[in-house]
């Protein structure tokens, strides 16, 4: 047992931390920084700038642009990114249809998209959520019927992230109804311009268009777009859900959330006293960074043991990362609410905009409420905080 | 001790329930909000003829002489419904002050107006750097030949950018934060060197920063003695935001536990699961600790002994303002991600809840106050 | 709609508070302002002191020395009891048993017993709780066999509270064990001194000896102390659990506890600061007693409303009575810990037994644990905290 | 990074494990705490054997040049068994004095007596009013013609009661509270002028109050110097305090998962109601991220720089802490009445870790001091 880091680990780290911080385009980190959106045109740029030097997609076979990094090398990654504000590549093709294709696609899929999707020429969303199927996704109703050559697509799914920036879609859609709810799902993917589909927006309560819903309406997609085999699809999923093990507890994004608030608090008075200078909100703050710096080792533990088993069972760990991760980045924002005080009250979303009236109140508290509202969602998304519970009472508690 | 509505007060809670029933389902409501003001004039008027816009002000003078325990009952329906007309400002917070400091010409020219729906007023108060300081006031007035005139800027004035006449806080004497030397002044929002700007609060309520430049204006009171009128009045307006906020939590549980009843996952409706039902009773819990504090609050707005006053009123927004974050959060979380969308009403719930957790200063900030006074128990 | 009290009830208030705090033998309320456990004698002492004065069974009907009080009154009487750190009458004589007997019981049980357990000449203990049925009270298996003239009971039960000091038990026993869980169950009142009865002490880990096991082993018990109709006994439990809608809250207790640990928080230093200085201990105090001042209006509401309909349903704001009580009595506690600090480490019992050692620290620190560990009861007794939000869910909620 | 065990570590970790598995089940413990001492004599004697009383102590002076890894090992192990014996008292906390403060000639003499079993020590610090400060000593100690003598009372002397010899803190010079003018002293426990009284805590360990009148004392380092030592020993004591608490954190959630999966109510076991599977949950995230910190008081007990461990340890302790009241208090909850009786033992281990909250400072004080040093991230 050695607790501290390595020498080769952590000049790995600070090579991480000199490119996203000082080679990395400053204009899309300082924006993520104060919480503001980023364009379509921003994460193209960002992602592509990564993916020119290496840095896109290091967790992907080599021959696909991988880097075949030890586990604590791609912790030290996402840390340094999250914690320079650095955009992640999008998780939806980076993280997800990604490596599926890499995996379960045949070669002329892996030649056609993986490049693209590395660089973001393709923008890729994620049809797997339905109206009636939230949490419980095996319940999932777009069918997908085989006509000649192509599928018949017909249904609905939502909560699609970006997908009004998409151009294609990977979908859940089942194939076979007479099936049990988990053996008659496939994977297809669907380019976005196929006639028949619709994206509504989904406004969301911060104000923000994230989501949609997109409607399939006798979509005929070509057979040759199925992933893997035919009713395997759910494999696929499970796959590509199970991929994702430390990078969600967002543990750099914690941190720069703090850094950030703490700069903030320092701007901030009350009364004769700056924020910072508030014991009560001293004390609030240093226990979210108890809880982070426990966090962090948590996730280190469970980087330390993927290097062991990388397929092996998950460290109960790793269980608690979404859950103790979210939140903790949800009690961030609520700091974030403390500091800017009554400021969080006015609606600004002009502050995305380039707009030139002058700020109500600090120009730092615009997205505070906007965040607090959105982040929300944390608990939410990626299977609920109580989905979580529940599969870890089975699955690691044995009740 | 008796909880039970008189006649009088049933009639009014049936009739505005009533009104809120008819006139604020979701659609409505999103229709009020796409008007330049955000809010309905044809309810104004409504509001005038059941009395409503005169409720708190003396028979004599115009109004109906309700008490806190009315206000209670329009707030707390008003916050069911998730009313936008300015109430709040113009008949809590305004008339308020005005009941409380105002000649009783200036009684007589202004309540009658407010009553019957022509006139709207807001308090012109918080500057950018007071936080939740009521004496933070570096706005000045200055007495010359017998007339006044104020220059400074206004923050945050909850409906001020649409009020006719203003009442502004100006600092006549005195050092930055000191209680003593604040006055209330009468102003007219159309006057020169007035300028306002709009905007939209998180909640769709809207609010304004008012800049005053040299602008003639009338005392309401003594100047420099107006900040215990002021304190009296922001606990008169503590309590009708707690009433305000249980109308709220009652509606956000309401929505979730319906939610809960229908909605299927797993084969089943979801409020069969035994975590979400615990989490549904933790709500209730939480709404009725509140409702409690709101009765509370109800019952010392009008307390003689200030600090009395204080430490009720502080504890009651120290109630409302974690019941209401645990509520919001929760009928949020419960949800699911439908409850994030502006498509559905529990998220307007939830950020109105929001906005009052805020008004006033929040639950850390009343909270530090009340620790300072001691706490509530003699010890 | 009138929040304040009227002048008939401030008088009787003030009545309640001058007798408790002036006429109530002292050395009793200050052993129990104190933290000590009352013997049998001063518990007996103090019962007899009440009903002497008419003031042990106010609840009762009028012809066994109830006084027809108004809700408001009733809640008077306990508050300032509690205020004034007077013992409650046994709650198993006087809330438990003896309404049930005057309820349901025949007339010579109700001469032969209501009197002497008004006076606590008899005292009696509660048998209901069996290792096997804890919240699951309709499992429960002690058996009563008709057998002549008599019944012969044979079983376990359990958590009976100060058996050790009781003359008679009321048990719930089985004698129809065909019949469904609910509907073979008969309300017996037992001599402690018949023979085939073991009590067996349980210790608790604040090292005290509250509850009890009491072993039936071919108990002769009279059919004539069969209370009401035999396989009846639920619908007499019921009525006995639901009796007491109010009391449970103890924000008399609750209040006296927070005078206390301010009285202890200005005695005890840390540094140059008094703890009573110290503004996070204010702040966490505070916000107990904003949940307390909440809790003592929602009784009211409740009491208020239980004018209007004495036996109608519940209000929904009595459900939860039970579980914001609980959580604030066990809140105070943590408090108390938090005033003598270090000094909640020592093991004293013999503060309890007049020793005269001087104290570990301050005389006022020994009771702080064990108050601790020995109140984490109170969210399970009576129906945990747990069970109640399952019947809340259910019966208010209709979820 | 890397958080497997060595082979030796792997060894050790599997040794005590046996050790406290063969002779710290609850019965067997019963006995030793009916002992005059509350432990046993024969255990303390394998320990000695087993390396475990030198293992933080040198090769070169009689121990087995054990880290913060070690002690954790060992202390998580005697955790789970609920250990009696005072290894914490005589090795973490003395043993740490000693292989700071003491010069070679001391520690020549004394840790092969440590480490063979045979000499058992206290550190006598904590007075009446100092409550968590670490630099409250009014205790004194006077230098008189080259010999010194130490006047004063200690209280709450963790395994005082018996120890063989004392190190005890006393002031030479400075005003109360100061850091500087703290010397450290060894003390003959049966040398005349102390008088000890000794009793059991909570949790059936014991300490003891001792008075020092005009005793003769050794210096330990430099008189008046010894803070810096203290404070790194009772950070260091601090790491060992985490994994024992980790260690009784994992053996209540054993435990409890074991009543959820056997105690049946309502016809089922009572661990396939949701509400309990979710707590338990917490548990677990509650212990897992108290694990997580008890890895990283590990890492930071020997950092050199005393602001950060200070800052480090701090963080471990809260986490410790509040992981350590919510589990213990959900352990009793879950078990239901039986949780609080003596005969079970999952009450045993909740005073436990009571205990260990209040040792060297509760959550509180942690987090106050941690906020004034502006908490852990650099802003």
């Amino acid at each position: 047992m050695d607790l501290a880091f390595t020498k080769e680990e952590i000049a790995f780290r600070d090579e991480m931390r000199h490119f996203f911080r000082n080679e990395f385009p400053e204009a899309i980190r300082r924006k993520a920084s104060e919480g503001r959106h980023l364009s379509r045109e921003e994460m193209v740029t960002a992602q592509r700038f990564l993916n020119a030097r290496g840095l896109a997609v290091p967790h992907w076979p080599q021959a696909w642009g991988g880097r075949d990094w030890s586990s604590i090398q791609t912790y030290f990654y996402q840390d340094e990114m999250q914690q320079a504000n650095v955009p992640s590549p999008l998780p939806f093709n980076v993280s997800m249809v990604g490596p599926v294709i890499a995996t379960f696609g045949n070669e002329r899929q892996k030649h056609e998209f993986l490049p693209q999707i590395a660089n973001l020429d393709i923008w890729f969303c994620q049809g797997f959520s339905e109206p009636g199927s939230g949490s419980d996704l095996a319940s999932l109703r777009t069918s997908a019927k085989r006509d000649g050559d192509h599928y018949l697509v017909n249904g609905q799914k939502t909560w699609t992230t970006l997908a009004q920036y998409a151009d294609w879609i990977f979908c859940l859609v089942r194939t076979d109804p007479a099936a049990k709810p988990q053996e008659g799902i496939s994977f297809l993917l669907i380019d976005m311009k196929s006639p028949g589909i619709t994206v509504r927006p989904i406004q969301t309560i911060d104000g923000g268009h994230e989501v949609n819903e997109v409607f399939f309406d006798d979509v005929k997609v070509p057979l040759e777009n199925l992933v893997g085999q035919e009713n395997k699809g759910w494999d696929y999923a499970k796959f590509l859900l199970g991929n994702e093990r430390t990078g969600i507890a967002r543990v750099g994004t914690s941190k720069e959330r703090i850094r950030r608030i703490k700069e903030l608090a320092a701007l901030e008075r009350s009364g004769d006293q700056r924020v910072i200078d508030n014991p009560r909100f001293r004390e609030k703050l240093a226990a979210v960074e108890v809880e982070l710096k426990a966090l962090e080792l948590t996730q280190l533990r469970v980087v330390a043991n993927e290097r062991r088993a990388q397929h092996g069972k998950p460290d109960p760990a790793s269980s608690i990362l979404k859950i103790k991760g979210s939140e903790i980045q949800q009690a961030t924002t609520e700091l974030l609410m403390d500091v800017v005080g009554p400021y969080a009250m006015p609606y600004q979303p002009q502050f995305e905009e380039g707009w030139n009236e002058p700020p109500i109140g600090p120009d730092y508290a615009a997205p505070a409420a906007p965040t607090y509202f959105n982040w929300r969602k944390i608990s939410i998304y990626g299977g609920s905080n109580e989905i979580q519970r529940n599969i870890i009472a089975k699955a690691i508690l044995g009740l | 001790m008796d909880f039970d509505l008189s006649e009088e007060q049933s009639l009014l809670k049936d009739s505005v329930e009533k009104l809120v029933a008819q006139h604020y389902d979701f659609e409505q409501r999103k229709k009020y909000l796409q008007t330049p003001q955000g809010w309905s004039p044809d309810l104004w008027a409504r509001y005038a003829e059941m009395g409503l816009l005169g409720l708190p002000f003396a028979e004599a003078e115009g109004g109906f002489g309700g008490g806190a325990v009315e206000t209670m009952i329009v707030m707390e329906a008003f916050g069911r419904g998730l009313v936008l007309e300015p109430y709040f400002a113009t008949v809590v917070l305004a008339g308020g002050l005005l009941r409380h400091a105002a000649s009783s010409a200036q009684r007589a020219e202004l309540l009658p107006a407010i009553a019957s729906g022509t006139l709207r007023m807001a308090f012109a108060h918080s500057e950018r750097q007071a936080r939740y300081d009521l004496a933070d006031v570096t706005t000045s007035a200055r007495e010359s030949a017998g007339s006044w005139r104020i220059t400074g800027e206004k923050s945050l004035v909850l409906a001020g950018e649409h009020a006719d006449r203003l009442i502004v806080s100006a600092r006549v004497a005195g050092a930055a934060r000191a209680q003593d030397g604040i006055g209330l002044f009468l102003v007219d929002a159309g006057a020169a060197g007035v300028s306002r700007r709009g905007y939209a609060l998180q909640d769709a309520t809207r609010a304004a920063e008012i800049s005053f430049s040299d602008v003639p204006a009338t005392p309401l009171g003594a100047p420099g003695k107006a900040f215990p009128v002021i304190a009296r009045v922001v606990d008169e307006a503590l309590a009708a935001l707690a009433a305000e906020a249980v109308g709220v939590m009652a509606a956000m549980h309401e929505v979730t536990l319906d939610y809960l009843r229908t909605r299927k996952q797993f084969g089943r409706a979801i409020g069969q699961f035994q975590v979400l039902q615990h989490r549904a009773v933790d709500m209730l819990v939480a709404i009725e600790q509140a409702r409690s504090m709101a009765f509370f609050a109800t019952m010392m707005a009008n307390e003689a002994d200030a600090t009395e006053r204080r430490r009720a009123l502080a504890a009651a927004k120290i109630q409302i303002g974690r019941s209401g974050h645990k509520v919001g959060q929760e009928a949020i979380q419960l949800h699911g991600g439908i409850g994030m969308t502006m498509e559905y009403k529990v998220g307007h719930y939830f950020k109105r809840m929001t906005m009052i957790e805020l008004l006033f200063g929040d639950a850390d900030h009343h909270l530090a106050e009340l620790a300072a006074m001691g706490g509530l128990i003699a010890g």
